[in-house]
């Protein structure tokens, strides 16, 4: 061991209260952050990785204690602190980037206001100098017009420069030890990859130890120096990253990496033969907001002249940068939103002429699995309730609509219980399925029928999309679609309750399959022997996933996953893109992917 | 914004003579002849005399050219004459409006300032004995009476230790001028606003008390600790500031309402206010004053909306001018 | 069903408020029957101060009459309008809120000024004219505050609705085809209720006040004897005969608290996420 | 004692006059706070005779047609403007068009005429018994024709600034507040008026009344300010006099109106029993504090030609029981109307109607506010209504219209609602207001009683007496029969 470790974690017990899953959320945890070194701590959800972070940070939630153990640091033992002692070094000492970019900002304050508070709260500075510092780090971080940024607030900025501003607060003290928790997890590929590289330099630079959290194998492979497996709350595996990737010793281990899906998609059989099943002719989306004070209207374009079809039997992944129009595209053609232009047709029915009853007696047709799987549940609805809605709308016997759900539960490897759950509740699984293991079964599944062809689009922001790149515009794409409350909030509204919802992310897997499940009932339901043809590109790659149907009507569900965006570069570089959209992309994009291979 | 405005004006004017004319329609059904009240009043009623008070005030015009005329009035800013009166409607409301609108605002600064301070209070200590004790004393003064915690009041204060005038907006006789005329009134305030504040404070305890614990939920204020901010601080800047903002919509809701909704407070207190003006009016069938005090009623409610509305954008970033 | 009682009866607040209102309402129900004479019965030496004679505990009012028998019967008219009034305030507001925001347009617009048109005229002043044009009873009372007591309803449930509606899972049941009835049904409205929930516990005693406005100026309904009457009829004698005022102002307060308490338990009891994790 | 000049009185006023031109508007409280700044041509003792005021002296010719009034010399206007028989003349002619009570007084007038500036000639076209007694300043005021002849009456600024010869001068109107009156140096009776300054304070809340006496705020509580609840408890305060006195010229009485057309009501033992059914002195005691007298009839013992040799109605439920059988009453439903003046009216109502169910009549109370009962008592659609009305002093100017046939009118209130109709009435009423002597005009007016209370068209309930509650440093508040609203010339602080 070289240098002595900046913070040593020595059996660390945190209790859960009662009537938890567990009695403890980590379970005797030991682990030394080194300066100069990233630390990632991997796991299935709900292994305890957030707690770890939070006690480091001393910010536990009050419905947990530490019940053993000691964390060292700068010879004190931090789980000895009082309140002042911790306000003392958080922020200046230790600090932490949060998972959620959208929601970890204040949204009525300037992101330079909340740059300065850093130093304000340790009484450093004076308030033109800290404003000063905060423009410095904003340029330090990376963010584009700085100047601008400073005075912006935080929903005017993309979710990557949110997360820059956040890194830029935390480095602000330049802290000995930074803890990240799931930093990229909302962000698209391309910021990932910049966000990534930004804390290695960083770190590198100022020699800090990290605490680096995520799902994400890829990002391990990334960055990290040493690698810590943690399950159910204990250490499973420990050691220098390329060891636990090239030997992995655990089961559980091996089962984490044997579930990141390959790169080469499978041999497909030929479509051409096939029906056009959905048929999207020249959609054309413009948002208009009107402008505030004395601004003008603000216009949008989502999409513009977008034109594809999908065979039956085929899935077409869309991808494209975050705000590029993909959700817009997919809301299109679901009509969920009007389009100013274009027609969608689903096999010989022009659905954008429908409305009313006609369209309702349409939409069983065509089905969508919407990004945030979260969010796309009901709150105050059961799982079966929510699954077997649709189907009793279309005229379904309840008790056979439920019956359906339950084979479907099992069929994505739910339990029948999950039925009578509701959709919060899936946090508590005793044996929690984090999202890799739920896109298994996915696969499993389609495979079981899987055949067909898979073609990926890349939604090119082109000239049209011009607006939509624009710094100040992008984050509005997740602001609309993840926050509408917020956005669109009318001075009658109540703060949203969703937000602290989304803190609910451990269970976000299964809600997911589970959303996935009742599309695919449906489906089932309506056309009978509905399939999912996914092949290997599983939950990783597609935006959108056309489920063809055995018999006439074919399915399209949707389902932009951000999460997976690493690996769906790996995906792009191996299909056959054209040359023109690759270069559109970012550089990080293009530099990032010929190393992926070899990491895996 | 400007189009904003101008159009939230535009409909509000609509609105405004819509509700012109259902309530013209609506008072005049309440049963209940001016001309009569009024010769009730004088001691003597007689034909001639009914008559001709009804001829005096248009009465007996039919109803059609009767709103006719009123809308006409209106729309050219006239509110017509109050029968009983013999005053201008116009004038005799703007004797009273300011009055009115020292009070209400006053009594809505209290509640405002109130409600936020024990909603933030309970906030802070949710579940335990505080927090109940916070809540059950907002309900008591939102379950009782107006007029029983105003007696209790000036029984206190004003019989009792004689600190404070138990009615009338100013000490009649006193003459007092500048300063010493401020703090008179003031002295005079006190007591009307409190009543009226408490009243309302009890929604805004409950609704800041609900929305503190809402946003302390929220990341941004986990981060806010991260920084190693005192408890203070975050909770000043960081979790009020954004609970304020649907305790700003109630309030510009409430605003509007306060000052038609002051009758009882301004009964008790003799305070030369607008709601007290309404209740006579009202009681009396004084039509044209009745339905004056309401369209002035509805136009201050519209207003304030429009301010909330456009104070809550200015202070929410997030918020487009969609209209 | 059996999950709502459990979890309504784990918060404390539930049940002290549950208890409240039970024995409220069978006060109201069952009261009455045990005290077969009539609250306006002249009975003893007016202005007798509670706690001296047995047979009327709570001493007399102006007139001589029993306030405990008062205080009985006056629960149910009191009760009645309360809940009533509210309830018919919701049965109006939610749906006309909930129409307002989920189709927005001009379905909206035209919602919004009709609410607009009840809620600029000064509530107390719109009640007093509708029951004078309806004639005062129970009946016209219980209208009139319900008329006037919606639109913050319809408001509220509009803007919570405007938000919610927006929401994935709200689209997710559009997209399978169901209908809007359904959608606001059991999609949106149960997200709003929490909101809806502290309002209307409020509103109780808005309620419950205003017909005792109405009875003190001669509006209410003067066949019945309500709490609210009572205290206005114990007004003016405050100095004199503090307990006709007092015993059922603080009726009205325990009955107003009570419900506050169920709502605070209710709102927890229908929240999935706090019924079944405790907080 | 000597009087004492100076000093300030506060004083209650309740509702807000609506104006104070008391030749335009003629409600309690105009007259209440006008009577200081008009005057009339009389004023009457507490004994209800005549008494001079801005008439100096006055005969009646032998055939009791021509009255004929001296004024007095050197009374000005408080402009400054000399009053003559000019404005005596302009006042009738303008009341007659204005007051309805003086339009009905001055019927009999043939006309009247100034042979000089300080005579006025009233010529009847008969007799009219009453005519001396309705030039009080509430029932004719004197109106300054320099300012009113020729403009519109409506709109006359000085409505808003009256301008009178009284002895307080208007000086201020703070709506919602208070009225300032200030004395009038220039008044025409020496010495008088003693008070610098009167302010009259507008206190809506009849609690918040008690309170602003008791800490100091008012010195003086008219008649009816104050529930009479609090009556009891606001005299035993220190250094407090209280007095009925100054209503005799009014002599308030309070009745329930009887629907004689319809239903069981209009059976006379029907009515007869609600007389017997209700226990007027428990009200009188209870509800008025002891205050007033039951009445026994038509006419309240204060004025003219009272008698109390009349049928007595005893409370008794027995017998209205035992009426009701005989006249067969079934329990058909009878709808009550109580006046919604307030606490007081409130609570009676409620007694009444306990008081009638207990003898089985079935009562149903309507609510209402005073509008609107108004209404319904115009439109006949009542069954029992409360109300109470003032007399006036003679039972030609008071009574008669309540029960005359010739005083039926729908849509009006205070003439005969109850729908009672009986020639033998009428002609005694006609003939009363015009019989001379005196004792002719009592006899008919006596038969006139008895058969009235025999046949109970209305269910007479009490004389009201309103107690005026004042500091006892106030003296000679009250010195005629028409109380407060006869101005305080004479009122004085003893400091
Ligand atoms: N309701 C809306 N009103 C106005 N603008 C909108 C709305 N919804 C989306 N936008 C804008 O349209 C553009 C496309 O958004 P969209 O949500 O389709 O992007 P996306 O490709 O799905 O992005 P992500 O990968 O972040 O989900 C963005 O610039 C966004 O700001
Ligand atoms: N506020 C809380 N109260 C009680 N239990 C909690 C709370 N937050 C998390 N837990 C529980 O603690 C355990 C560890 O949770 P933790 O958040 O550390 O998981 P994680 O590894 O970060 O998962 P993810 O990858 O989903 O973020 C889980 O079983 C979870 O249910
Ligand atoms: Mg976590
Ligand atoms: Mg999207
Ligand atoms: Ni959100």
């Amino acid at each position: 061991m070289t240098a002595p470790p900046a913070v040593s974690i020595k059996n660390l017990r945190i209790a859960l209260p009662k009537g938890a899953e567990r009695p403890f959320a980590v379970d005797g945890v030991s682990l030394d952050l080194r300066p100069g070194k990233i630390v990632c701590v991997v796991g299935e959800s709900g292994s305890g990785k957030s707690m770890c972070a939070h006690a480091l940070m001393g910010l536990l939630p009050d419905t947990v204690s530490v019940a053993s153990g000691e964390i060292q640091f700068e010879g004190r033992d931090l789980l000895k602190l009082d309140d002042d002692g911790w306000r003392d070094l958080r922020g200046r000492r230790l600090a932490m980037i949060f998972q959620e970019p959208m929601t970890a900002l204040n949204p009525l304050m300037r992101i330079g206001d909340q740059m300065a508070e850093m130093f304000e709260a340790h009484g450093l500075l004076t308030p033109r100098e800290r404003r000063a510092r905060a423009l410095a780090l904003a340029r330090e971080v990376g963010l584009p017009d700085p100047e601008r940024i400073v005075r912006a607030y935080p929903h005017q900025l993309s979710g990557g420069q949110r997360q820059r501003a956040m890194i830029a607060m935390a480095l602000a003290l330049e802290p000995a030890v930074l803890v990240a928790d799931e930093p990229t997890t909302a962000l698209d590929v391309t910021t990932q990859a910049q966000i990534l590289k930004l804390i290695r330099n960083l770190q590198r630079n100022r020699n800090m130890a990290v605490m680096f959290i995520t799902h994400d194998f890829g990002v391990v492979a990334d960055i990290a120096d040493q690698v810590v497996v943690l399950r159910h709350g204990k250490v499973v595996e420990e050691g220098p990253a390329a060891t636990v990737f090239n030997a992995p010793q655990h089961d559980y281990t091996k089962a984490l990496l044997a579930a990141v899906p390959s790169m080469d998609p499978p041999a497909r059989e030929p479509l051409d033969d096939q029906a056009r099943a959905v048929e999207v002719i020249g959609l054309d989306k413009t948002y208009v907001t009107s402008g505030g004070w004395f601004r003008e209207d603000r216009r949008v374009d989502a999409a513009r002249a977008v034109n594809f079809n999908i065979l039956r039997g085929e899935t077409l992944g869309l991808v494209g940068e975050s705000g590029s129009g993909k959700s817009s595209v997919a809301r299109l053609v679901m009509r969920l939103i009007e389009a100013d232009r274009g027609t969608v047709r689903i096999g010989e029915t022009d659905l954008t002429q429908l409305s009313g009853k006609a369209l309702r007696a349409e939409r069983h047709r065509i089905q969508m699995i919407f990004q945030d799987p979260f969010a796309s549940l009901n709150p105050r609805r059961k799982i079966g309730h929510i699954i077997a809605d649709g189907p009793i709308a279309a005229g379904l016997d309840p008790k056979v609509a439920f019956d359906r759900a339950r084979d479907l539960l099992k069929m994505v490897g739910l339990d029948a219980g999950a039925l009578e759950r509701y959709p919060h509740e899936f946090s508590r699984r005793p044996a929690p399925a984090h999202r890799h293991c739920a896109r298994a079964r996915t696969r499993t599944r389609d495979h079981r029928r899987g055949r067909g062809r898979l073609r990926a689009r890349r939604l090119r922001p082109g000239a049209s999309l011009a607006a939509a790149r624009r710094p100040q515009d992008a984050p509005r794409s997740l602001d609309a679609v993840h926050h509408p409350r917020s956005t669109r909030r009318r001075p009658d509204l109540r703060p949203h309750r969703g937000d602290a919802a989304r803190r609910h992310r451990r269970a976000e897997a299964d809600r997911a399959a589970v959303r996935r499940a009742g599309a695919c009932l449906y489906a089932r339901a309506a056309g009978g022997g509905a399939g999912t043809e996914r092949a290997r590109a599983g939950g990783v790659t597609i935006d959108r996933i056309e489920l063809p149907n055995s018999g006439m009507v074919p399915k399209t569900c949707t389902r932009p996953e951000v999460k997976q965006i690493r690996s769906r570069r790996i995906f792009l570089t191996k299909i056959s893109l054209p040359m023109s959209a690759r270069s559109k992309s970012t550089p990080a994009f293009a530099r990032a992917a010929p190393e992926a291979p070899q990491r895996m | 914004m400007l189009s904003f405005v101008a159009q939230r004006v535009l409909k509000g004017v609509i609105v405004l003579l819509a509700i012109v004319v259902l309530n013209f329609f609506l008072i005049r059904l309440a049963p209940g002849d001016p001309a009569v009240v009024m010769a009730g009043e004088a001691g003597a009623s007689d034909q001639i005399f009914v008559k001709q008070l009804r001829e005096k005030f248009g009465l007996d015009k039919p109803l059609p050219e009767q709103l006719f005329l009123y809308v006409k009035g209106v729309v050219t800013l006239d509110l017509g004459f109050s029968f009983r009166q013999q005053a201008p409607v116009a004038k005799l409301i703007g004797e009273r409006l300011p009055a009115t609108l020292l009070l209400t605002l006053t009594a809505f600064a209290i509640s405002l300032m109130l409600g936020i301070l024990f909603g933030t209070f309970a906030a802070r200590f949710a579940g335990t004995f505080l927090d109940t004790a916070i809540t059950v004393f907002a309900l008591i003064f939102y379950a009782m009476p107006i007029f029983w915690v105003a007696l209790m009041g000036i029984l206190l204060f004003s019989v009792t230790m004689d600190w404070l005038p138990s009615f009338g907006y100013e000490t009649v006789g006193a003459n007092l001028t500048g300063f010493a005329h401020a703090v008179d009134v003031a002295k005079h305030l006190i007591m009307p606003a409190m009543t009226l504040g408490l009243f309302f404070m009890a929604t805004y305890t409950r609704m800041t008390r609900a929305s503190m614990l809402e946003v302390k939920r929220l990341d941004f204020v986990k981060t806010a600790r991260a920084k190693g901010l005192s408890d203070a601080v975050i909770q000043r800047r960081h979790v009020l500031r954004n609970a304020l903002l649907p305790v700003v919509t109630l309030a510009g809701v409430h605003s509007g309402t306060l000052i038609g909704g002051a009758v009882i407070t301004e009964t008790v207190f003799a305070w030369p206010g607008i709601g007290r003006l309404m209740y006579d009016a009202l009681l009396q069938r004084d039509y044209n004053l009745l339905l004056g005090v309401f369209v002035i009623c509805s136009a201050m409610v519209l207003i304030f909306n429009l301010i909330t509305d456009l104070v809550y954008r200015l202070v929410d970033p997030r918020i487009e001018f969609a209209s | 069903m059996k999950q709502f009682w459990k979890s309504m009866l784990r918060s404390p607040s539930g049940v002290i408020g549950l208890i409240i209102l039970v024995l409220a309402i069978s006060v109201a129900l069952f009261g009455p029957m045990l005290f077969p004479n009539s609250p306006w019965r002249m009975v003893q030496r007016p202005f007798l101060p509670p706690f001296t004679l047995s047979a009327v505990p709570l001493g007399t009012d102006a007139l001589g009459r029993d306030v405990f028998a008062g205080m009985i019967f006056g629960a149910r008219v009191s009760l009645l309008v309360g809940l009533v009034s509210t309830l018919v305030a919701l049965i109006v507001g939610v749906p006309i809120g909930a129409m307002a925001g989920y189709f927005g347009g001009r379905v909206d617009d035209a919602l919004m000024r009709f609410t607009e048109f009840f809620q600029t005229i000064p509530s107390f002043a719109l009640a007093i004219v509708l029951v004078a044009i309806l004639q005062p009873s129970i009946y016209s009372i219980v209208t009139s505050i319900a008329l006037v007591s919606w639109p913050p309803v319809a408001r509220l449930v509009r803007g919570e609705v405007l938000s919610l509606r927006t929401r994935e899972y709200v689209q997710a049941a559009v997209v399978t085809g169901q209908s809007n009835t359904w959608i606001i049904m059991r999609e949106i409205l149960p997200n709003a209720l929490s909101p809806v929930i502290v309002l209307a516990s409020l509103m109780v005693a808005t309620a419950i006040l205003l017909e005792s406005s109405l009875s003190f100026l001669g509006l209410g309904d003067p066949n019945l004897i309500s709490w609210g009457y009572m205290v206005g009829a114990g007004r003016t004698v405050i100095r004199q005969a503090w307990w006709i005022t007092v015993f059922p102002g603080v009726a009205i307060l325990i009955s107003v608290l009570g419900l506050n308490l169920i709502g605070e338990g209710l709102n927890d009891a229908l929240n999935p996420r706090l019924s079944r994790e405790g907080r | 004692q000597e009087p004492k000049t100076g000093g300030v009185i506060n004083a209650v006023i309740q509702p807000e006059p609506p104006g104070l031109m008391l030749a335009m508007v003629q409600n309690g409280p105009v007259q209440m706070v006008s009577g200081n700044i008009f005057e009339g041509l009389l004023r009457y003792s507490p004994k209800l005779e005549p008494q001079p005021e801005l008439a100096e002296s006055w005969s009646v010719s032998e055939d009791a047609k021509t009255y004929t009034f001296k004024l007095r010399k050197g009374v000005t206007w408080h402009d400054g403007k000399p009053f003559t028989a000019a404005d005596v003349l302009f006042s009738v002619e303008m009341l007659k068009q204005t007051h309805a009570r003086a339009r009905n007084n001055l019927a009999q007038v043939d006309k009247v005429e100034a042979p000089d500036d300080y005579t006025v000639v009233f010529t009847l076209k008969q007799p009219f018994g009453p005519f001396l007694g309705i030039f009080e300043v509430g029932s004719m005021p004197m109106v300054p024709k320099h300012l009113y002849d020729g403009t519109d009456w409506k709109t006359n600024p000085y409505n808003n600034a009256p301008v009178g010869t009284g002895p307080f001068m208007f000086k201020e109107w703070q709506k919602g507040s208070f009225i300032r009156l200030a004395k009038n140096p220039n008044y025409h009776e020496k010495g008088k008026p003693y008070l610098d300054e009167i302010y009259w304070q507008i206190i809506p809340d009849a609690a918040a009344r008690s309170v602003a006496y008791e800490t100091g705020k008012v010195d003086v509580l008219p008649g009816g300010s104050v529930e009479n609840f609090d009556v009891p408890r606001l005299s035993k305060l220190k250094d407090t006099c209280v007095t009925g006195a100054g209503w005799e010229f009014f002599s308030p009485l309070a009745w329930l109106w009887l629907n004689n057309r319809q239903g069981p009501l209009a059976d006379k033992r029907v009515r007869q029993a609600v007389m017997y059914a209700i226990d007027r002195e428990f009200a009188k005691d209870v509800i008025w504090n002891g205050l007033g007298k039951v009445a026994t009839g038509p006419s309240a013992s204060t004025i003219k030609y009272y008698t109390d040799d009349v049928p007595k109605y005893p409370y008794d439920p027995a017998k209205a029981k035992a009426l009701l059988k005989e006249a067969g009453y079934k329990g058909e439903k009878i709808r009550l109307l109580p006046l919604a003046y307030g606490e007081t009216w409130q609570r009676w109502g409620e007694a009444v109607k306990q008081n009638l169910q207990d003898v089985g009549i079935n009562i149903e109370t309507i609510a209402t506010d005073v509008a609107g009962g108004n209404q319904k008592i115009g439109d006949w659609d009542y069954d029992i209504a409360f109300t109470y009305l003032y007399q006036y002093g003679d039972p030609a100017l008071g009574v008669g219209r309540n029960y005359v046939s010739s005083a039926i009118a729908k849509g009006q209130v205070f003439n005969n609602v109850e729908g009672y109709s009986n020639p033998e009435i009428d002609k005694l009423f006609a003939d009363g207001a015009v019989a001379t002597p005196d004792s002719k005009r009592k006899e008919i007016y006596e038969k006139a009683q008895k058969i009235l209370v025999e046949d109970v068209p209305v269910a007479w309930m009490l004389e009201l007496q309103f107690p005026t509650i004042m500091r006892c440093k106030v003296k000679n508040l009250i010195t005629t029969g028409i109380g407060v609203n006869d101005g305080f010339k004479d009122a004085w602080l003893d400091k």
